[in-house]
This record gives structure tokens, C-alpha cells and sequence, in this order.
């Protein structure tokens, strides 16, 4: 392999339900546990049986952030996954696969036949093991030991018993050992044991439901909406062992208006979904901005209009949510890169949510949510938690309180209802007084418009901050990106040869743009040859945003809409036409 | 102990002689009687007539969406059970556009009351057909008359076997506010639908209408016996049963959440310190 | 005549054993013994497992969106009436997102045949709790079990006196596609909610489940009785009666629409000359 | 009075359920029957009886379009008239009240005491016929003869009977008779009977209603909610004799859903809200533009956030309505300046939505939707109407019918389910092939993006006409408006003198913006010294859209966000800095 670095890729394909997600996790944890740094990606169907679905692992000894086209182990399930992926395999690379399962011999070099279901039946009496048959036989080829994977095993079938337990690490072993020795060209793989380091692996969205947990989000209201259900699911998960309260909403609307009560109330409250979801809390989500109510909303990102492609990937929803609901009124747009800014977004989403007593976006997309990276660390010195609410002692001594109190900031304070001694929060969807109560007359409404919206706006916009530049620090050829597509920019600039002086700038922090005082970065736009707007979407809405916000252009303009990410080749083989 | 002076908000923009007056009135009685404090009280609405009832009382209050009363109740309980919550909505407020948060509000058994002052049409949009308009009623929107039979709220909770359903009348204030009392201190989600005359757009459900037609339930009446209640709720035309219809002892919403068991979840402190071993989860 | 073969649509993508195959053979060999053409068929549908059936059928088909299937429905009736139309949803798309226009689709009562795929769980969505799956079902987002009740979609269309209310089994389709001929013969509004195992999620309600369970409406019950309706639709744990439970002659949303007496609403030929004349009202 | 032309305004003020909408609807009736232009706006509160509304009236011999600050004319139905409006009265100008109503008594020379009340129980024999006399006071303040208010008596009461019919023309006569005879200055108003013309009178609610009905709408279904609640009462008003389906949903999710089944189904249809339930909406639009189902829908704005203030007007919805609902499909946006706009653009929303199979809006607010203006005629010959839907001839031959059959326009074949012969007609919500089917593979997915939006998006711009430019054809200074303000800015422009080199630059095809070829306004604006945008908001909507599509940002702003309409004197006013 010609790679400079160590820097392999697996894919496992084959049917929904075959279990593909548990093989590749499985193989992504003890490639993350063993050192490695690693980076997986899913693709998969609107389906829970049948179709074809695949998830793809690279891993590395450096860091690695995007996906690649080509694969050097195709591990497949079933027939179809040899016949849709065996282009993508490299030339010296390997396809396993079970010829009794796949119906068919193959005879080239690059396939081995390992009889999953046989060998499962054999060592641990059931066929349903075969999937660890093919998890040891896939570690056997690297031969890279089966330590974390009996772990990994152990973890996974506590609840079942050690008989289980044991059935299926002796199935990982036979898998192991067939791989071992029967692989003829094995020794390809000049596989290096990576220097021990302990690696996080985690994805998108487990980063933002431990972003949230960690911000202490006590309330978290949802309707189950590919690819926003995980969040629900893992503080679904998390709510016994930290108190948290989890509902399931009858609809989206719902679930709005819950995080909204919730939040009223005096707890830290989150909401999310897909965007056809969260079309239906775009009233809610005025109702935030018009009473004040802090609350964090994940949009995750899929292919629309309508029910579009429910689990693909894409960008198109970002002057959805930038100008969604009727009315003026601040909120704060993030889209994070990484698992890791989308945990300290998540944070900083709810510190801002709380102090300016506004709606905060998490704005995301199926491929960050859905891919998994490994980290060092997240240092959680970094995490921001500063209580804004009011409760009985902060209130002592005052005369009366009001809710919408006018203030220079235009912040007013938020006490919580019944913890306040016998102050009264008064919260109301009409234009109202400093009180709270509903009002007609023009002089208020004015000056509630200066104190919702336009106080808040200048100092909303000094929080936030610069984009991130990565390259050349005067590059000529600038290509910006936002949210997902970090990843996949960085390691395409990795590639460009430093004479060409190409950067990459990318917003995490899309909305208000970040000023230019810290940062000139228009500036250094304008002073650029090529500034190349990356977007998976069709109508490049980020570069629509950068125009109405500061005036510039981008040059050129990727668009990427089949639903898919970009990779490391396809974006290059795009760039091409610029570099 | 509270009086009905601490529960007085602004002065009602209803239209003189509007049965939400009576309403008003009412609640304020039942609390003071309940000597429930109005820091210990939160009212939850929506956009409507009965919607506007937040302003006319002093307490912790939320005016809301037109339709979305339910939702930010609830969870308003769910961050805060030692609040005492009442859910004020209007016919078209909770069984129009919030028609879905009814059903299954009901499912979740909140300890919450809801107060539907029913008035059987549109007040503040100015007189379009509620889900409660009688059938071949004519509106501006409907010239011909609505062609949709009335929802029937009182069958509709019994069906989904609904902690406590009552009906009461705006016109027999001091009945309306026991019913109301028996409501806020039943433990679960209760539905109160109140006849309320509204006296500017229903020239066919009057007072006198409703006095015509209205009647206790009989002393005696099992509350407990659904498929009885459910014959009762389908009482409609001369006369119209007014009292508590069902009543059942379902856990509650809050009693089930084990999050809040030991304490309100506004009380519960956070710190990150206590939250940081999750990561460990992640290697 | 139409043959099944004609309303062969698609491959479908859904698990292997799931309750759903039954479902559409019974839907379409209804729809065969009835003689009608496939042009003359619409079947809209909302998102789920059960709103793929659109693509698995070979008609007029609207696959729309999540829980919106009946105000779809509804309106393409009104626009042309000479349509057949069925709509499918799921337990989730019908009672948890698209609750409201349930219940407000009863009331209008169009002659619209809805059959719900009642598989006690969000199917497509992987698991999640259904408005109908039991109470203390644990799912990856209830951990600790369902808290609420699970919503009786019979019970509730008999207390909104809806014009036909039944229930079948896709474990005996030969019966369903009878209670499927009956709700589409039915004038008005008719729900079949239909027990439709899910075997990839839901490993309580399973084909035994179900079969163990289910037994008929006798012989002579009398589907005209809304109390006694109601009282069967109560019905639940070891015995659970499918059949016929609730009918009604009530007018339909269309024989009520004067504008379409004479003719679709889609065959009404437009001119401006023949409106022209509306403009004189302004002067 | 210092008017150059005849140009009077009258005020008519009291509370809520007093029936000053049709004191005031009769009063601009009789002045447009008997020839003059009339131009009323109303500010009423969100309740039904009591609190403080006004309807004011102006009227000229010659074109008018806006409203002034200064009255002529008060009629004060309650004290609070009075002392909210007395400052509004100029100096020669008259305020006409009931001392026994108001409980005061004023000498001031411009008040004349009329016993409202008295004569009409004198004279009527019920107190409720005092606004019956009040309205013939005001004609017989003015000398306009009363033929043309009997006739609206007697059409008004023709449902009540003869009697009812007569003693209230004795009522206005009473009235008339001793306004005539107690009014002591009367001849101030030197008023000159209009050259007789036949007028239209019409508010931009029906001129929308209309519209939608002469362009073959059969179907409407909404919801109430003020301000747009006026079209679903005029289609119900005229559903029995032109043969419409009028559906009050139960909610506003429902009412797109029907308006699109209904389409789907083979009718024209529509629907309407304000932004709160137009966020309902938003959902549903997303269905319409990946369906592909024409719809036409009116928003009418209010000001928000939230329930905000629930009967005055803002333009704040911009925006959200641009941009509102996930993914990318084309649409196109109309805000009428006028009623008569309102009513051609109408018409070419149904136009636009039948031919390219797209979502269209008309956007307004609630100025617009309860003005009143008079207008000659309506041209009718200018309406279109273009039957796209294809039934049994259409189809004649064609072997097979694909919904979405890929075509270079874009635009598929709309066929009508069921009067197609044996065609089928499949229509998705997910991602689709030409058939109508699920897909999810990524070719599949770009020609579709490509037919469904990339290639009509350049057609669809080409239909949209320039702005409207007003005043000096190579402007120094330019004021830029869109939608209800047109009247306004037009007035202001007309007051300012030539030499200053100011017109107006008014869209009322909002999105997509015009090509430039035809009028390269962009390059007019360039060349102005000074251009200011002038919005009915906080945050200046039209100015990002502006800069976002063609980079031109305008020099100045003005914002007016107190839910009141610009008068022509406080938009002067607000020129002053630059002018
Ligand atoms: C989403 C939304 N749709 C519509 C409205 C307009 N609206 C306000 S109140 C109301 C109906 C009020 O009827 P009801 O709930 O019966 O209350 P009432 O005024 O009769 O007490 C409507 C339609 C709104 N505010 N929000
Ligand atoms: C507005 C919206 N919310 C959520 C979803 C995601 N979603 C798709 S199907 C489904 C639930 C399916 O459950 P059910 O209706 O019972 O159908 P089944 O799959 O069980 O047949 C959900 C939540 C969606 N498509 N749209
Ligand atoms: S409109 Fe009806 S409900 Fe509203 S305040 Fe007046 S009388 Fe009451
Ligand atoms: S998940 Fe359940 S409902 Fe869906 S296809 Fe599979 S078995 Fe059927
Ligand atoms: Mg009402
Ligand atoms: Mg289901």
C-alpha cells in the first residue's frame, strides 16, 4: 500500500439486520482500544431488514478525520456487498466473506473464504454467532490479538450469562485463528502495533447528548426522527444514573412546547429532530424567542424536502433554521465539525441560551451524528456552567420583580416559579409589559423590540468566534466549509502541496457570524485568488448567509446532493478544476 | 391564608355579561378556599377568550400557544411537582388545535387541572364553528351550518379511561367552583369542561339555554363505573348532566418518573463534577 | 374485473414474517373481490412501516407525510368523491403525530376507509413506544417502561360516534379482508384498526400473542349499540374480540358539501366569464 | 386648510362592539359611490368589546394611497375618542360626539354635542340606531346628500324588514338634519361634489379572495387567525354561488395537508394564515415543493414573535417565509403594495404554481388586508388562466405515465388521478424516480434534485417582472420598499420637490428577485447617492435578501416596528435626516 502513514480501511457490508452496525462497532472499539486512531462511517437504508447497508472503519496512527473511497478489508455479509464494493477494494487489499452464505465461490486472490456460519455452529452451536465468527477473523488478518475484543464481548453479553459469553469468544477465536492461517497474502499488511495511548471513540451524537448531560440539561423532550434519535436514546439511557428527565412526545409540536415548560419552570431544557420534525416546532420556537425561555434544539440534518432520504446526509436545512418562525428575535446557530466541538458547542449552547435567555442551535447532519472518531481527551476544564436563574436569596430584599424587567444588556431576570419566595413569574406569547402582561400600545412595543432583540444582538455576536483557519496562513486558495465537512477539507489541504498555499477556513460558529475585530477573515478572503465554498447541499446556503451577512462572494461553489458525504477523493477529484 | 384580594390581576377585557367572568371568579374562590398561596400556583394557557385569564389573576402564570396549554404544563409539572397547576384552555384551544396533547395528556396523567371554559365556538377570533358547535350551526365560515357532528369531550376522556371528568356550568357559580375544588385536590390529570355563555358570538348556547337544559348528576351517582359514565357523557339535548362523570386512581405521570421521586427536579443541584466520569463510558 | 396481479406494485422492503404481507394480500384481494379498477383506487398514506404500503400496491397512491394521511385523504374525497380512497397509517402515524386529525376526521365523517396497522410500536423508527404499546414496555427511550396507558383508538372513535369501528388480526387475513370490504362498502368514515405483529420490534405482541388472545364478535352482537360497542371495546387482556364493533348511518362529509352535489369538484369546468361578474359587489 | 387638492380624512373612534366598522364602512362606501377616492386603514385591539379602536377614512377628488396623522373630522363614539384623538384634529377640523354619551360636556369650537343616542330613540325608538344617526351627522356635516347611504340601509337591513329598513333612514336623516343646522363653522369645508365616477371600493383581503376565485380556485382550507382569517369568510361568502369547497380545519397542519390533497387530487386549491399558523404550515410546504403539488398560500403578517400583537401589522415574515422548511425546492414569493396588486398577483400565483408545479405565496400583512382603496376597475381581461392538469385526452396514446418524468423544463406531467383514463398518478414524499417511487440511490437522487429544482429555478426567474420605479427615472436619492408600503412611499414621494431627484423603487415580486437584464435596477441604485430601504421591521428583511442575491447593500434604513402602519407624516418625518 502506498499510504505514507499507517492508514487502513475496513467495510463491512451487508443486509439491515444483519447486524453490521454491531461487527463495525465492535472492530471500531478494538481498533480505538488498542490505540489506533480511527474513523468510521455509516450508510445505511430506510430499512430494518434486507437492502444493503455498509460501515466502514479507517484507522491510523495519526490523525485521521474524513472517510476514503477505497477499502483495504471488505468484510462481506452477503453476495451483494461483493458485488457493489469489490471496485472499492485496493488492489493488494482483501475481501472476506462466507462462501455457503454468499452462494458463490470467487477464486481471485483477493478473496478468502472463512466459513462464518460453520465455523459458528461448530464452536458455539448457533449460527447467530457468525457475526463474531467475522469480527476475529477480520482482527486475525491484522493480527492485532483478541484481548479487547473478548472485553468488548464480555461487556456486551453480561446480561445473557458467561455460557454466552464464552460461546462467542470461542467463535471470535476460531474466526481468529482461520483468518491466521488461512490467508495466504496476509503478510501485506506491515501492520504496526500503534503506541499505547487510551482513545475516546465517540460520535456526533453522543458528543452532543454528554455535551448536554455535562451542561447539566435536566429536561430532554423529543419524538423519535432519524438521525436525531440517538440523542434521545442515550439521555434516555443516562436518566436513571443522573436524574435526568427523559419524555417521549405525542408529536414535535409537543416536544417544543415541553422543553419550553420545562425550561420556565427552572430546569435546563433540550429538545431536537430532523428537520421535518423540527418544521413542526418552528412555532414553539418563536415562543421561545417572545417569552424568553432559554432552551438548546439539536437539528439534525437529512436530504429533504419532505421525507426526502430519511438516512443520508446533508446541509440544506441551514436558512430553514437560521430565519425559521414568524417575528424578530436573537438565537445562535452552531454547527459543530467533530464530535469534540460538538460537545463543547453543546456547552456553550447552553450558556448562551441561559444567559441571553434565547434559543440556541446544535445544527448537525447523519454524517457527523452518525460517525465515530477517537480523541486523547475532552478536557472538561474547559466546560462552562454558570447558573442565570434566580432562585430564593438572589431575589432577597427586592420590592417586586419583573420578569421583563428593561436593562441596558436587555436582559432581564429569570426567576424560577416557587423557588422565588413570593415573587411571580408572569411569561406571555403576547407582546407584553415588564411584568409580563399583554399589551397593545406602540411605546411598549418598542421598547421590548430594543430590549428582546436589539440589545441582545451586539453583545450576542461578541461570544462568538472566529473561524477556524487550517493551512496557509495567507493562502491563496481558500476553501470554506461549515459543520460536517471539516473533516474531509482538512485532510484534502493535507494533500495539496504547501507551494500551492491553499487553506481551509470552516465555521462552527455559523450564526450571528463571528466579527471581523479579532479576525479579519473577509479580508483575507478578498485578498485570496480562490475562495471555493464547500456545501452538501444544492444551493450553497452557508455562502447565501456569508453574502447577506458581509457582502462577499465566494468564487466557486461545491455542491454535493446525492445525499452522501464528501470523501478524501471525491472532493479532490471537484477541486481539481480550481488546483 | 390567601384571599381573593391576592389573586386579583387586571381588569378582564372579556365583554360585559361573558360567562368567563363567573370562571374567574370561581377559581380564585377555590383556591382561596384550598388556601393554596399564589407563589404555590402556577396557571398554564393558550390563545383564546379563556386563554387570556392569566392576566386577570396573580399568580405564577404562562400564556402560551394557541393550542399548546398540555405540553408546557406538563412539563412545567415535571420540572417542578410542588407547583400546583391548572391548564385554563378554550373549546377551540384544547380540542381544536390542541386536540392531540388532550389525548394523550389524558394517557400520561399529569397531576394537573384542566379548566376548558367550552363556550361551543371561536370568541376572540370572533365567531367561527369550535369543535364543540352544534351541528347545522351557521357561522361566516360556515353559511350553510357546520356539517361536522360536535366532539363530545367528556366521552372522548372516559374513553381513554381519564383520571377525573367533570362538567360544570359558568352559570352555577358556587357548584363550578366545588367541582373545580374536587378537581385541583384529585390526584391525576383532570378535564373540568365548563359551559361558558359567550354572550356576544353563541346567540344559540345561552345562559338560559344551558339553565334549560342542565342538571346535577343524581345523588348516589358511581363515578367509578366507566362504561356507565360513558352512557352518561352521551346525555345530550333537553337535559344535560352536570357534575364529577368518572373518576379513577391511576398512577400519575410524577409518580412514575423515577428521576423526581426523591425531590423536584428544580431542586436538584447540578455540578459538573459530578457528571464528569461519564466520559470514561467513551474508552 | 381487476386480478390481484393488477394491483401488484413494487418488491417490499419490510422484514421478512412481519404482520404486514398479510395486510396488503387482504387489501388487495378486497379490493379484486370488489370488483374495483386500480384507476379508480387512492391510497394515501402518512410515513411509517404500514405508510410504505403506497409503493407495494399499483394505484393511485400519496405517500405524504408522518401522521397526515387523513386531512390528505379528506381533501382529495372532496376534490373527487368518485375516487375510491383508503387511507393506511401505522399506530404511531395515525394516534401518537397525527392524533388530532383522528379524532376531527370522525367528526367530519367522510366516506374514506382508514386501516391502521397497529403493531403496538414505531416500526420504521426502530422500537419506540406506540400511543398502543402497553404500559411498563421497556424501549431504548422508556428504560424503565412506558409510564403511560396505552390509547384505546376503538374506544375513542365509539365515543366520537364514528360511523364504523372495527378490528382485525393480519394473522387471519382471510376475516380482515371481510372487515376490509365492510369498512370500504361502509358509507362514512370507517377505521379497521388492525393487530399487525412487528417481529423485529415488538416481542410482546407477537403472532401467538395476538392469536392466543383474539376471538370474534359473536353472532348476533349488535354493532348499532354505542354503549354496548363501547363496553366490548374495553375488552382487553386474555380475550380480545375483533369484528364489527360499532356502525352508524350518519351523512357523510360529502353528501353534506353543497358545491359537489352535482358533480366532482375535478369535473367542474372553470371560465373566467362565468365568475366575471363577482367584481360588481365592489362598486 | 392648506390642501392643494380636495383631501379630507375622517376619524371614527370608540370601543370595541361599537360598530365602528360599519359606521366606518358605510361612511367609505357612500364617499366611493358618489365618486371619491377613498383610502381607510384600520387599528383595532385583539378584543371583542371595549378598549380603544379607530377606522379612519381619507378622501380626495384624486388618487390617494396612504394614511395622514391629522384629522378633519373626529367621530367620537366614547370619551376615550376624544381624549386620545383630540391632539389628531386640526386646527379648522371638527369633532362630532353625544355629550350625554361621552358624560362630559366641551365648548372648544371644533366640537358639535350631537344627542347620538336621543334622536335615535326619538326618532327610531332604540338607542342602537345612534350609530345611524352619528353616520348621517357626518354626511350632513360634509353637505353629501343622503341617497347613497340609504341605499347601504337598505341593503344592510333588507334581511330585517321594511320597518327596521325605515326608521333607521329616518335616523340618518335626523342626523344629517342637525348636523346641517347646529354646525356653527360648517362651511369651512368648501367641498366640492366629485366628477361622478363609478369606484370600486376594495381592501386587500377581498382583492386576494377575489383573485384567488377568478383564477379557478375550487378549494380553500384554513384556519382563523387574524389577519387572514378575511379570505376564508370571503370563500365561504362565495362558495355557494360559484360552487367552492371551503374547509375549516382543525388545525393549520391540517389545512395545508388538505389544500394539498386537494391539489393532488385535481383542483386548484389554497390555503392561508397568519406566521403563527403559517409555522404549522411549514412542514406541509415542504411536501408540496417534493411532490411537486401546486399550492398558492397567503401569509399575512402580524407582528410577532409568538402570539405577538394579534391585529397590527409588521413585515417581519419575510424571511421565514423565503426560507422556511427543510431541503431545497423552488418557490416564489408576491407582496402586493396594493389591493389591485393583490388581486392580479393572486392570479399569477395560481399561474406560476400550476405551471411549475411549485409552492407560491402571497405575502402580506394587516394594513393591507383592512385597507380600503378605490379603484376604476380591475382590467379582466389581463387574468390568466392556463390549464396545466392533464385528464383522458391529454394522455390519449401515451403508453406510460410517469408522474416525474424527467424533462429538460423540469416539469413533469400533472396528471388528474382518476379522469386520466387507466393512468396511474404516484406522488411521494420521499425521494422518488419518474414514477413516483422510494429511492434511495444517489443518481437517482441528483436527477431529481436537478428536474425538481435546479432546472426550473432559472424558468421561474424569468417570469418575475421588474420593480416599479416611481418619481425621477435617474434618482439621486431612492426609497426602497416592498409590499404594503408602496402607498405610502409613493404619497412622500410625490411631496418632495423634483429637484431633489427622489423615486421609489418598489417590489412587490419579492423572490425570486427580477433578472437584471430587462431593468438592471441594481445598477440604478448604484448610481443613486443615497438608497433607503424602508421596513415595516426591526431587522430590515428586505435589505439581507437584497444583499444576499445581489450583493447591494442599501446605504440607509428605516425601520418602524410599533405594529402601526407608516403614516405619510411620520415616514416624512423619518426622511428628514436625509432629505
Ligand atoms: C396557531 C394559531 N392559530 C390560530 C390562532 C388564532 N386564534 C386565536 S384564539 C382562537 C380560537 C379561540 O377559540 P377558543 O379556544 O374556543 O377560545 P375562546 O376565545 O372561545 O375562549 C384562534 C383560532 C392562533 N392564535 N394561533
Ligand atoms: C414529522 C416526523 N416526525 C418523525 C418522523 C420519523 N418517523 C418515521 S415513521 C415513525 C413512526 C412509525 O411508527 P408507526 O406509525 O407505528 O408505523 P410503523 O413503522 O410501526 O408501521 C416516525 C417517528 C417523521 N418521518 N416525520
Ligand atoms: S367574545 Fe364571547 S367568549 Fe369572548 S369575551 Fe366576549 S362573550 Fe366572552
Ligand atoms: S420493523 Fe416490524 S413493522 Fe417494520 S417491517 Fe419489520 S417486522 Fe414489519
Ligand atoms: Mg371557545
Ligand atoms: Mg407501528
Amino acid at each position: 500500500m502506498e499510504v505514507k502513514f499507517l492508514d487502513y480501511t475496513l467495510r463491512v457490508g451487508g443486509e439491515a439486520g444483519q447486524g453490521l452496525a454491531t461487527v463495525g462497532g465492535a472492530l471500531a472499539q478494538v481498533l480505538s482500544k488498542i490505540g489506533y486512531h480511527v474513523f468510521t462511517h455509516q450508510d445505511y437504508m430506510s430499512r430494518v431488514r434486507g437492502g444493503h447497508n455498509f460501515y466502514q472503519i479507517r484507522f491510523s496512527d495519526q490523525k485521521i478525520s474524513a472517510s476514503r473511497e477505497m477499502v483495504d478489508i471488505l468484510l462481506a455479509l452477503d453476495l451483494n456487498t461483493i458485488e457493489i464494493h469489490k471496485k472499492s477494494v485496493r488492489n493488494e487489499g482483501f475481501i472476506l466473506y462466507d462462501s455457503e452464505i454468499a452462494k458463490k465461490k470467487f477464486e481471485e486472490p483477493e478473496f478468502i473464504d472463512i466459513p462464518f456460519r460453520k465455523i459458528a455452529l461448530d464452536v458455539g452451536k448457533n449460527s447467530v454467532m457468525a457475526n463474531t465468527v467475522a469480527t476475529g477473523a477480520v482482527l486475525g488478518l491484522l493480527d492485532l490479538g483478541l484481548e479487547a475484543l473478548k472485553n468488548i464481548l464480555r461487556q456486551a453479553f453480561k446480561k445473557k450469562g458467561e455460557e454466552v459469553i464464552q460461546e462467542n469468544i470461542a467463535c471470535a477465536e476460531a474466526g481468529y485463528n482461520y483468518a491466521r492461517t488461512n490467508c495466504p497474502r496476509c503478510e501485506a499488511f506491515g501492520i504496526r502495533e500503534p503506541e499505547y495511548r487510551k482513545l475516546m471513540l465517540i460520535d456526533g451524537v453522543h458528543a452532543i447528548g454528554m455535551g448536554a448531560l455535562m451542561s447539566g440539561c435536566k429536561f430532554y423532550s423529543g419524538y423519535p426522527m432519524t438521525p436525531s434519535t440517538g440523542i434521545l436514546d442515550y439521555m434516555a439511557s443516562r436518566a436513571e444514573e443522573y436524574n435526568l428527565v427523559v419524555e417521549q412526545a405525542e408529536d414535535e409540536i409537543a416536544a417544543i412546547n415541553m422543553a419550553i415548560g420545562a425550561s420556565f419552570a427552572g430546569v435546563r431544557a433540550m429538545t431536537g429532530s430532523s428537520g421535518g420534525g423540527f418544521a413542526l416546532m418552528v412555532e414553539g420556537l418563536s415562543l421561545a424567542g417572545m417569552t424568553e425561555t432559554p432552551i438548546v434544539i439539536a437539528e439534525m440534518q437529512r436530504p429533504g424536502p419532505a421525507t426526502g432520504l430519511p438516512t443520508r446526509t446533508e446541509q440544506a436545512d441551514l436558512l430553514f433554521v437560521l430565519y425559521a418562525a414568524h417575528g424578530e428575535f436573537p438565537r445562535v446557530i452552531f454547527e459543530p465539525g467533530t464530535p469534540e466541538q460538538a460537545f463543547y458547542l453543546t456547552n456553550r449552547a447552553f450558556e448562551l441560551a441561559e444567559k441571553y435567555q434565547i434559543p440556541v442551535f446544535i445544527q448537525s447532519d447523519q454524517y457527523l451524528v452518525d460517525t465515530e472518531w477517537t480523541f486523547e481527551n475532552f478536557d472538561l476544564e474547559h466546560l462552562i456552567y454558570n447558573d442565570y436563574r434566580m432562585r430564593e436569596k438572589d431575589l432577597e430584599g427586592l420590592e417586586d420583580y419583573k420578569r421583563y424587567k428593561y436593562s441596558d444588556t436587555g436582559i432581564s431576570p429569570l426567576a424560577v416559579p416557587g423557588e422565588a419566595g413570593k415573587h411571580l413569574v408572569v411569561a406571555d406569547s403576547d407582546e407584553h409589559d415588564e411584568e409580563g402582561h399583554i399589551i397593545e400600545d406602540g411605546e411598549t412595543r418598542i421598547k421590548m423590540v430594543q430590549k428582546r432583540l436589539l440589545k441582545k444582538l451586539p453583545l450576542i455576536k461578541k461570544e462568538i468566534e472566529a473561524p477556524l483557519l487550517y493551512g496557509d496562513p495567507s493562502p491563496k486558495i481558500v476553501l470554506i466549509g461549515h459543520g460536517s465537512t471539516y473533516g474531509v477539507i482538512k485532510e484534502v489541504v493535507d494533500t495539496i502541496p504547501k507551494d500551492q498555499k491553499v487553506a481551509m477556513m470552516h465555521f462552527s460558529q455559523i450564526y450571528p457570524l463571528p466579527e471581523r475585530e479579532r479576525f479579519d477573515y473577509i479580508e483575507l478572503l478578498e485578498n485570496a485568488d480562490i475562495t471555493i465554498g464547500i456545501e452538501n447541499s444544492a444551493t450553497g446556503q452557508f455562502a447565501k448567509l456569508m453574502r447577506s451577512e458581509t457582502g462577499f462572494k465566494f468564487s466557486h461553489q461545491i455542491s454535493k446532493y446525492d445525499g452522501r458525504p464528501f470523501t478524501i477523493e471525491n472532493l479532490k477529484e471537484e477541486l481539481h478544476a480550481y488546483i | 391564608m390567601p384571599t381573593s384580594e391576592d389573586y386579583k390581576g387586571q381588569v378582564p377585557a372579556w365583554c360585559p355579561g361573558c360567562g368567563n367572568f363567573q370562571i374567574l371568579s370561581a377559581i380564585k374562590q377555590a383556591l382561596v378556599e384550598l388556601g393554596i398561596e399564589p407563589w404555590e400556583m402556577l396557571v398554564v394557557s393558550g390563545i383564546g377568550q379563556a386563554g387570556k385569564l392569566p392576566h386577570y389573576i396573580k399568580c405564577h402564570t404562562f400564556n402560551g400557544l394557541h393550542g399548546r396549554t398540555l405540553p408546557v404544563a406538563t412539563a412545567a409539572k415535571l420540572a417542578n411537582h410542588s407547583l400546583h397547576i391548572i391548564a385554563v384552555s378554550g373549546d377551540g384551544d384544547c380540542y381544536g388545535e390542541g386536540g392531540n396533547h388532550f389525548l394523550h395528556t389524558i394517557r400520561r396523567n399529569p397531576n394537573i387541572s384542566l379548566f376548558v371554559h367550552d363556550n361551543q365556538i371561536y370568541g376572540l377570533t370572533k365567531g367561527q364553528a369550535s369543535p364543540t358547535t352544534a351541528k347545522g350551526t351557521k357561522t361566516k365560515i360556515q353559511p350553510d351550518g357546520v356539517l361536522s357532528e360536535p366532539m363530545n369531550p367528556l366521552a372522548m376522556a372516559i374513553s381513554q379511561d381519564c383520571s377525573f371528568v367533570a362538567r360544570g356550568f359558568a352559570g352555577d357559580p358556587e357548584y363550578l367552583k366545588e367541582l373545580m375544588k374536587a378537581a385541583i385536590t384529585h390526584k391525576g390529570f383532570s378535564l373540568l369542561d365548563i359551559f361558558q355563555p359567550c354572550v356576544t358570538f353563541n346567540k344559540i348556547n345561552t345562559f338560559k339555554w344551558y339553565r334549560d337544559r342542565v342538571y346535577k348528576l343524581e345523588e348516589g351517582y358511581d363515578p367509578y363505573n366507566r362504561v356507565k359514565a360513558f352512557e352518561r357523557s352521551l346525555e345530550w339535548g333537553d337535559k344535560i348532566p352536570n357534575g364529577i362523570f368518572y373518576k379513577n386512581e391511576r398512577e400519575t405521570l410524577e409518580e412514575g418518573v423515577p428521576a423526581i421521586q426523591e425531590k423536584t427536579l428544580v431542586r436538584q443541584k447540578f455540578s459538573i463534577e459530578e457528571v464528569k466520569h461519564e466520559i470514561e463510558k467513551f474508552y
